[in-house]
């Protein structure tokens, strides 16, 4: 099996999208020439030309807009948000237009539109490049929401996100793009809407998503050698939500712990907690814990910064909260 | 597309006026249309929220005719005209407004949301300005798979001070999709006089074009016949690869913003004046010099024709509530 | 007690307001000459003139943006989003500017600014006017958010919102605008992050925001008719949030029903399903349940409309299930 | 302010020499202070994200002196130059590069979000254009209160495609808000060309005014003197009441758009070209006739002032972690 990095299986899911189907087209900031702020679609204005890998001006609202027109009339656009911070300019195209013109059509119209864009913290970005905002997306009948935190989950649930006919905000995470892992030779597309246990365990399921599911992993290798057996979850999907892996996971461990680098309060956290106490109330032996980025704005200074988002100590930290409950 | 005809000896173009004819048949269905949603919202019978656009039909009409089948609209809050003007028949707008699922949403849309994909309407949408973005991607489609289609947006004069309307011309005039963007200029964005909400002069607002380099076509939009002939200048120019265009119309709303609205924010003589001497229909009425006989046989068949409308859509069927959940994914 | 209409509340806070201090004005779509699209500010023009009640264009960035701006040269701008829905176009400059310009400059600022805001269904607006988008705003840090469900509540709320020097995101509901209620003949300002105890019970407590207020009471009184005592609590400050008055009052109960008429899947329900079933873990003896609007954009048709949203039925529902639970 | 002359004989006014030698000494503290951050960076020693204004200086310098302390600015991503010349000590701004709680904005902000609201800083933005509204804001408390001032925002090319910088013109343009928003024109958004990103010839983006029947003032932004010049015209015609200034503002980005990037996608001879005829501090150099000898002793004393603001940076505080929570709330 080849080995890619997260980036690059995020490029091989573009390129060989674009290879196979004339509908499918990029546009976004600096993806062109410069091949994106994030080098991810370098090499695909060589392969594609100018006409499929489009650069755009700073327009947030257009870029998003017009690739739900073009979606409308039956192409696959893929279109890039530099920073997920920017989404902010996009929210009116995404939430009213984009998730609702099939409902409001009565069916008529679908929109096979892909948002991609990545955000993160770990580089003192200060507070306005690193948020993480895919709770939001979660709250939107209409949109599919995926973060993947794996170079061969971000290809396959890539290319399945591009083949969707619905519109798809599409989460990478910023420090992830330099981490390498196996992928099998073809790609393998992934449906959306089912989750990947990484590691099975015993005594405590932690649901991560983005960074902190490498976090958690971490986490349980150090649980591991304090006798702790940690099953960790990651539903790579938001929206759609494999409930039932995640529910079933916690009626064995009996414990929970929710891991994401986004804002504790209001976070995505919050709704795998309501869902898991829910269907797995009676089998639950402590309070899901929550990890979490703590409540406040991003600060610049790498101190800081590091003392606001969440790590594996954090993770460690809630797993042995769980454990700890009687 | 209705017929034109060169002026003889000279390049200019007119409508001939068996076309003419036809705009006025029409402007005076989208009229008769109207004034029935009004009565029956008053009578208690239609949900929702609703605006007319009584005295902007010309624009509906001459716009629409200049577009082929295959060319596709958005459209705003005041939908029902420019839906009409595209093709769906008034039976299904009708059923939309009663809620009722032969109604060209389904009855998921209502008046602000009148979809009929089938004759190249994409929607009209309850967000200011909020289908303009979409235009430009689906003019983008046509032009990256060269068919010859043009894309048009409409909105109104208060929509051009929105950033959504300021980055898509922008992106469409870059790239030189061809699109349209018919701005219906009635000077009022609800209560908000021109004068409040726009720092040019309201005759003026075909300026913005300026900021993009923009073509901008200008035409008085209570006039069919000078509406059709600059939507068909417009679309040709759009078609060329010359780029999009901005086609300004100057109109009037003669009536509330929405129905119900009792104005109380306006001169009530200048609304006076304006449905005196400013409705569109009474003006190619005028000019078409039509007999009092003829008129009233058209209106007893439009009328009759709108009635219809009426009876369809109340035997029409409701939706079953939890048909709510059907079209979330597709 | 001179009873006043939730929307004669609103109005009592701004003209008190505006009276009292010059730093306030207001500004928004429609506001004056109409006296706003819910009727909320008729009169004001008369009373303060067109310097302070502006009406602005259709800019729902530029408005947002300006009230920052004047809010930070020690103004208390009060700006009005006609429906929430619209809010989705300033969503940057509320999470991206408002929220962290005091972090941001290390404390040097202030944005004692105020965006009020209404939506919510129940009169066929369909997909793009009647949206319930507080749960996006109480992920951000550095933002306050506010939903009223009463006179009385509104009318204080909305006082301590214009005089707190934070951004206070503020949420009104449509459908409440015409009921009465009581409130002191001197305006009571009631401070930020104090839940309200609607009624007491013993049985189980619902915590509900906005309309599913007196949704939820209507359904306690049918429950109460069936032998169930519910509790029902407002948080009315959604962010900050008083945990302990809802973990006290479910520690009690023994039994939660979260209500509010935003879509259930991630919103505010989920964050207090978290919070509660940390809190009061060892006294919950049921799952606790969420009342929300079903999966979809909400329909034009009354009848999907009214199977969408949620209604006193749905909440008297799961107070039942909740009991049911053994 | 700086000292301005009327030319002899004539309404146009000029600058003196020794305004300009002020100027050129800020201009170079400027470049130094960034090819010292420049440095510093690549040595591993500043962390985040940096964006330096090299060939930018002169309209720092000019606008800057041209504003009153009470006059407040917003600036950008590329906010040192920016925010040197609007009054904060190079040392306050390094020590904020190094994330010290010296730094001028306590080390909460970092080079993307440099504060210093003594001197009327309001900060800079690392959302492009997401200052511009505040900026009209601010200007609109000053009406409102009738005082002298006026509020400036800064922003570039790129920006003049956003949603935002519409809406924002617009507005202040409406309120006749005393404003002036400098459009710093370097003909790039990050890699992307004025010709991917706007439809206007990139000499003619001052057309944007347009739109909102703005005045527009021009002036080449590597002439600190035009810059100056025109500053103090957009300034005076703001607070006349006549309403804000788009001033449009000509410049080079001689470097690449953030610190370490390579600028695969920019034509090599044309940067080398660019970087011989249009360094706004080698114009000027020029103009001032400054000998060798001058100039070295210059440039040997900011040197070392921005040597020093280096030692007092990495001798600076760093916050201590759980201060990450302390200003969420006033
Ligand atoms: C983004 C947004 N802001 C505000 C509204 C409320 N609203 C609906 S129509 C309207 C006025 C629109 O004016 P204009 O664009 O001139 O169209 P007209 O109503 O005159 O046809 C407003 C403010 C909205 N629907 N969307
Ligand atoms: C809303 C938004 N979109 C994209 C970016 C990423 N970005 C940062 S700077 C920049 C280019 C800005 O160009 P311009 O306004 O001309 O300023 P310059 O960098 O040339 O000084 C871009 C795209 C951003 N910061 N904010
Ligand atoms: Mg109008
Ligand atoms: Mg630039």
């Amino acid at each position: 099996m080849p080995e890619l990095t997260y980036r690059e299986a995020v490029r091989d899911a573009l390129a060989r999208a674009l290879r196979e189907d004339d509908g499918v087209f990029l546009m976004g900031e600096d993806i062109a020439e410069m091949g994106g702020s994030m080098a991810v679609t370098q090499g695909l204005l060589e392969e594609f030309g100018p006409q499929r890998i489009r650069n755009t001006p700073i327009s947030e609202m257009a870029i998003v807009g017009s690739g739900i027109g073009a979606a409308l009339q039956g192409m696959r656009p893929v279109v890039e948000i530099m920073y997920e911070d920017f989404l902010t300019l996009s929210m009116e195209q995404l939430v009213n237009q984009a998730a609702k013109h099939r409902t409001m059509s009565g069916g008529q119209l679908k929109v096979p539109l892909t948002v991609r864009t990545q955000g993160g913290a770990g580089w003192s970005p200060g507070a306005q490049h690193a948020q993480q905002l895919e709770a939001w997306f979660v709250h939107v009948p209409g949109l599919k929401v995926v973060f993947a935190s794996t170079p061969e989950d971000v290809r396959g649930l890539l290319w399945s996100s591009i083949y969707d006919d619905n519109p798809v905000v599409f989460f990478e995470h910023r420090t992830l793009y330099p981490i390498k892992g196996e992928v099998p030779e073809e790609l393998e597309p992934i449906p959306l809407g089912k989750a990947r246990v990484h590691r099975e365990g015993t005594d405590v399921t932690v649901v991560a998503t983005g960074r902190l599911v490498h976090e958690s992993l971490a986490a349980a290798e150090q649980a591991e050698a304090d006798g702790i057996s940690v099953e960790v979850v990651d539903p790579r999907t938001l929206l759609p939500l494999d409930e039932e892996t995640i529910v079933e996971s916690v009626k064995k461990t009996t414990r929970c712990v929710t891991a994401h680098e986004a804002v504790t309060r209001g976070g995505f956290g919050a709704e795998l907690a309501a869902v898991i106490q829910h269907g797995a109330f009676d089998y639950l032996d402590a309070p899901i814990e929550r990890v979490g980025s703590k409540f406040a704005p991003l600060p610049f200074a790498p101190v800081m910064e590091q003392h606001v988002v969440p790590h594996a100590a954090d993770v460690l930290e809630a797993i042995k909260k769980t454990v700890a409950r009687a | 597309m209705a017929t034109v005809e060169e002026k003889a000896g000279s390049g200019d173009k007119r409508v001939s006026e068996g076309t003419l004819r036809d705009f006025f048949r029409e402007m005076l269905l989208i009229r008769r249309f109207e004034e029935k949603v009004e009565e029956r919202f008053r009578a208690g019978e239609l949900p929702g929220f609703l605006h007319v656009a009584i005295g902007q039909e010309a624009i509906a009409t001459g716009v629409c005719a200049a577009l082929a089948r295959e060319d596709v609209i958005a459209s705003t809050h005041r939908a029902h005209g420019h839906t009409i003007a595209k093709g769906t028949h008034v039976n299904a707008v009708m059923a939309e407004l009663y809620g009722k699922t032969e109604g060209c949403s389904g009855g998921y849309g209502g008046s602000m949301h009148l979809y009929d994909v089938e004759v190249g309407n994409l929607g009209a949408n309850a967000v200011v300005a909020g289908g303009i973005p979409g235009i430009v991607g689906a003019a983008l489609a046509f032009q990256l798979r060269g068919e010859k289609r043009v894309a048009v947006a409409f909105f109104g004069d208060g929509a051009t001070n929105t950033g959504t309307f300021h980055e898509s011309l922008n992106l469409a005039q870059l790239w030189k999709v061809p699109a349209v963007f018919v701005l219906e200029n009635n000077g009022w964005a609800e209560s908000t006089p021109n004068t409040q909400h726009s720092p040019l002069p309201i005759d003026e607002l075909g300026k913005r074009a300026a900021a993009f380099g923009m073509k901008l076509i200008e035409a008085d939009g209570q006039d069919v016949e000078a509406v059709h002939l600059a939507t068909l200048a417009a679309r040709d120019h759009a078609l060329s690869g010359k780029g999009p265009v901005l086609l300004h119309l100057r109109t009037y709303r003669l009536t509330g913003h929405f129905v119900g609205d009792p104005q109380v924010y306006r001169d009530k003589d200048e609304l006076k004046r304006e449905r005196e001497t400013k409705d569109p229909i009474e003006l190619l009425r005028a000019r078409l010099e039509l007999s009092d006989e003829d008129f009233e046989a058209l209106d007893a068949e439009i009328t009759a024709e709108v009635e219809a409308s009426v009876e369809f859509a109340k035997a029409g069927t409701d939706p079953a509530p939890e048909d709510a959940l059907k079209h979330v994914y597709a």
